[in-house]
């Protein structure tokens, strides 16, 4: 159930440069949390009546929320600002999440911030007992440069698999995401192995690994980024296109399937 | 015990508070967020006849004390209203329903209101949408117009007949008195701000449809002016809103002329505004000695 | 260097930013606080033939975003501010100064301009006040009444000739051709919207006159979207007003088609505004690569 | 000159329930301070486009600009919030004030935080070398109740003789500052000495004061609270009407002749 909770900080801290990782007290909506769920956060330093802003689960775990984001605008600026003992309210979870099963490898893919709920993700595909030929994630990441390639360490710990790729060549691979996913595809293709898509960031790579899911005819969950105004489907800002027409990203997604996706 | 129902021109309503058409869904979204017992009335979202795809994205723009917001009407035509919709909602809540409705012609204004019947407590006219045959100029926009429209769909219903007014105008009085000649029961106003915001980095309009309508905060005193003004013109009573964000801005709408008002906005940033509105009320009317909600309406002194 | 200098309409103005109409005097209070180098043109507050007491106190109401003002106009008669008000801003200014000026029927503000000759750089008419002899309706409200008053300004100066447009219509559209038609130079835009504040405590309207205007940050994005309306309506220049805080607030209005913009309520918090607005769309102009503050004037996108 | 200045909080103490002290390093405007004169501060807790808050000159001494207020209403109680480091913006001095000279006795008469400009006018009346006929002022100083006496050892470290007078009777005379002051005038009047009036609180107090003045035919300066928009003179918020017509209280006051007002 989702809930509209006064969750206090206890950590807030920098994981390079612009971005921050903010971890709440938040067990009610931490104890329903699914990955690719988000919650939408009322930013106290805002005058009160400026809209919230929508963040990923990056992960929750033991009455803990936790946040990545990147201060863009005005908002997580403002948010940047929160300090530990302080209270945010929270809103969630909210949204329709990633499966938390998988048939195959589930290769992830991310860019930028849309790294949040993939380790959210990855946790709890491991954790699932029943997976049908379980598999660890490999995460395929893309930033512009090495510093935007978040949580390194944090899927190094559940033994997840980094394939990084940076514009600027200055940390894995040279160019974009896709371009080592596209070698696994390749490998997996030629085994014969199964395996599903999960991604999450910038349009253009949702759009990518869309394509690539559809054309290969293996499940592909894309997770959306839309600009939202209530996050509970009341307002329809929050508009994805899809085959069936106007979906609100909010309640019908985040997350969507790539074939029910029309860009 | 302060006596919190009130009647806006036929429709009973447990409460004096309800939420604005656009800003609460369907009336299920929020269930779980909203204290539905504090509720008079939930305002569904606009629909029409035939489904409406609505505006192309971004359809809003945050601004300092409120929303800009471009939706442009999205919404299930009349019939996924009657078969889906409405019956979700019936299953969540005992909360009056009033229906949005809005169509590109006369005809289909009274269509729509004919196609609902009885179904829903209410029907509220969103006259501030394109008038398709007659050019594009909105419903609400000339009082000869604003009169034709509301007569058809007087006529298509027997429910109580609410006519929700656009706020730019140079007076209100005169599409105050077109509802009450056409034989509508009850106001409501306001309707968003004609407004736009431009991104200067880019040069182009924040909205995709370029312009849209100012609501929240920043709206409140131009409600105020308005419901004032429509209460000293008739005698029909008004379900005020803009910018309700706390009980205060409630009373000062109540004030000024309204029988109920509803929160719009305000509840995307804090769904708990509703009832807080409602509680705020009920002290005020205690602590100030009226019995009853309605002895608030235009009250004001001297 | 960006080239600031503009025309509106024959009024030379050294930079695209002026004051607004009744929130800067009679141009002389701020000296010292203001860095006039920086200003375009001084708006004085709005005279009419005989001096005006204006309304009782209290004249303002703050509200979030802005403030709500029914100061009513009080104002030196055209005759001392010929012989005292004019010539004490000569002596501390070299900015060019606009008259606002109003009156109660067609004829007094003809006299008014008349009487004004070339005594100041340019006239702006206020047409938001009462038309006495039609009955109290503002001289702004009707196209046709607008078209009258105008036409009779324009016979009585030679000086360049703007009109201040109220926020509240259906459409700026009729209203911009009125100001065409009559012979208008360029247009202000926007006045106050109507509005009104309740002291829920003492249930009474909080500003003696009871209702008044709102101005402010909360009304930007209307003043964006009725530049941006007037704007594709007309050849003529628009002097923008509404909200301006800060530099991407004026260059919103300009892309939206002003040719100059005016400062107003936000002077009264921060006396620096005027500067960091000139200056702000300096950088602006510098960083986008526009060698003159007119390129900006409508420079949308697409 | 008047100045914008940029000060820095030094001191903000509690002087009673509901009133405080805010003491500011703000050399440009301390230095032509004048008594009566008042400063429009920006609060810097409200949102940055609010209204400015006009306070008198409580003293001005060495750079330092000091503030008595009481917390009424968002503003004010906004300001309560400012912590010594920060810093305020404040405009002034702005208004006319007080005469700095007097023939006979000041009698300076407050009423509240009224009291604040009477302080500093009794600083300067002590300090004004050439003052015809010199007098140490007297206070007739009124509140509702003992805690609304404000700054009782500022005066009487400066020697200045206190008539204290409360609603409730807790401290001095019940009733009125009128009735201490009546008291005074009365012996004056007999020893056929020579007064002035100086008087700053609520509209009731300065009518009464008024009154005496005129009735008396002696100088009477009343120092009037309108609130107030633009502080400078050119917004017309401010108005006190006067017998030559309406009045900005910004610039025309805050201190006007008895004889010049109309109620
Ligand atoms: C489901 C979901 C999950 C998200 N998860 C994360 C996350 O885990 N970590 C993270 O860092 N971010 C995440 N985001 C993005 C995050 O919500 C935004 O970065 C944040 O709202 C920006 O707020 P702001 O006030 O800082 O920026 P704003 O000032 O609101 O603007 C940020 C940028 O967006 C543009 N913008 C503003 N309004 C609109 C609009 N209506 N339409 C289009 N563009 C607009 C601005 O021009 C600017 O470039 C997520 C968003 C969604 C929808
Ligand atoms: C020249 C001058 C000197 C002053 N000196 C001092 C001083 O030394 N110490 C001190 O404590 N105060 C002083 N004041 C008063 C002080 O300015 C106010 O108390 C303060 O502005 C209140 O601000 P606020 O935001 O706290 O209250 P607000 O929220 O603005 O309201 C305070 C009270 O005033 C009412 N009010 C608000 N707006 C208006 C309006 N437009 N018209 C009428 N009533 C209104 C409210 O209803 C409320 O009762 C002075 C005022 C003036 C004009
Ligand atoms: C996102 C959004 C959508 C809206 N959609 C409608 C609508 O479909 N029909 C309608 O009559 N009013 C619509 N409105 C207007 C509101 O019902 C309300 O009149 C207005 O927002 C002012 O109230 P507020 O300031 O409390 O939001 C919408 C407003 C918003 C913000
Ligand atoms: C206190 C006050 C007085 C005003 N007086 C006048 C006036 O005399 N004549 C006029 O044309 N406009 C007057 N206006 C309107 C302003 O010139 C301006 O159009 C409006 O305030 C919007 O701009 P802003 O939001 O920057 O203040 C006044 C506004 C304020 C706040
Ligand atoms: S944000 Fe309101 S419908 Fe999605
Ligand atoms: S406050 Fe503006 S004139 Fe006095």
């Amino acid at each position: 159930m989702r809930k509209n909770e006064q969750a206090k900080v206890i950590l807030h801290e920098d994981c390079g440069p612009g971005y921050r990782l903010l971890v709440l007290d938040a067990p009610q909506v931490a104890a329903d949390a699914r990955p690719g769920q988000f919650v939408h956060v009322k930013v106290p330093a805002l005058e009160a009546s400026a809209l919230r802003r929508p963040f990923s689960i990056f992960n929750a775990e033991d009455g803990r929320l936790e946040i990545l984001y990147k201060a863009v605008g005005r908002g997580t600026f403002a948010l940047n600002g929160v300090r530990p003992g302080e209270t945010v309210e929270v809103l969630g979870p909210l949204g329709r999440g990633f499966p938390e099963t998988c048939r195959g490898t589930p290769l992830l893919v991310g860019g930028g911030y849309g790294v949040a709920p993939l380790y959210f993700l990855a946790r709890r595909l491991l954790q699932t007992p029943k997976l049908p030929n379980p598999q660890t994630p490999k995460l395929f990441l893309g930033g512009r440069t090495k510093t935007d390639l978040l949580a390194l360490d944090r899927f190094a710990a559940l033994g997840v698999e980094v394939f990084a790729a940076t514009n600027d060549g200055s940390f894995g691979t040279k160019g974009f995401a896709v371009v080592p996913l596209d070698a696994e595809l390749a490998r997996l293709r030629a085994a014969g192995a199964d395996f599903e898509l999960f991604t999450c960031g910038p349009d253009g790579l949702l759009k990518a690994v869309s394509e690539r899911a559809v054309s290969l005819g293996a499940p592909g969950w894309i997770s959306v980024d839309r600009h939202m105004v209530c996050g509970v489907g009341a307002c329809y800002a929050c508009i994805q296109r899809t085959v069936t027409g106007n979906a609100r990203c909010c309640v019908d997604g985040p997350v969507f399937k790539a074939e029910e996706l029309a860009w | 015990m302060v006596k919190m129902d009130v009647n806006l021109g036929g429709l009973r309503m447990p409460t004096p508070v309800a939420t604005a058409s656009g800003t609460f869904g369907y009336g299920t979204e929020y269930v779980g967020l909203v204290d539905y017992a504090k509720l008079g009335a939930v305002t569904a979202k606009g629909i029409r006849l035939d489904p409406w795809p609505g505006n192309p994205m971004p359809r809003h723009a945050e601004v300092v004390g409120g929303l800009v917001n471009a939706i442009g009407l999205q919404g299930t035509g009349v019939e996924a209203f009657l078969s889906k919709t409405l019956p979700a909602y019936r299953t969540v809540s005992k909360v009056p329903l009033i229906a949005n409705i809005w169509g590109g012609s006369v005809e289909e204004y009274a269509a729509v209101a004919a196609r609902l019947g009885d179904r829903v407590e209410a029907i509220e006219m969103n006259v501030s949408c394109p008038n398709v045959k007659a050019g594009g100029h909105t419903f609400g926009q000339d009082p000869n117009v604003l009169f034709e429209v509301v007569a058809a769909v007087r006529k298509a219903t027997a429910r109580p007949l609410l006519v929700k007014l656009a706020p730019n105008v140079p007076s209100i009085v005169p599409y105050v008195k077109a509802c009450e000649d056409a034989g509508a029961d009850a106001l409501s106003l306001i309707n968003t701000i004609p407004a736009m915001v431009i991104d200067i980095e880019r040069r182009v309009p924040v909205l995709a449809n370029r312009t849209g309508g100012l609501s929240g905060r920043g709206v409140h005193p131009v409600a105020v002016k308005l419901v004032y003004d429509a209460h000293r013109a008739t005698k029909l009573p008004i379900l005020a809103m803009g910018g309700v964000y706390e009980a205060k801005d409630a009373i000062e709408l109540l004030l000024a002329g309204a029988t109920a008002v509803a929160v719009g906005t305000a509840t995307f940033t804090d769904p708990g505004v509703v009832a807080a509105v409602h509680d705020g009320i009920v002290a005020y009317c205690e602590r100030h000695g009226f019995a009853s909600v309605s002895d608030l309406t235009g009250n004001l002194q001297g």
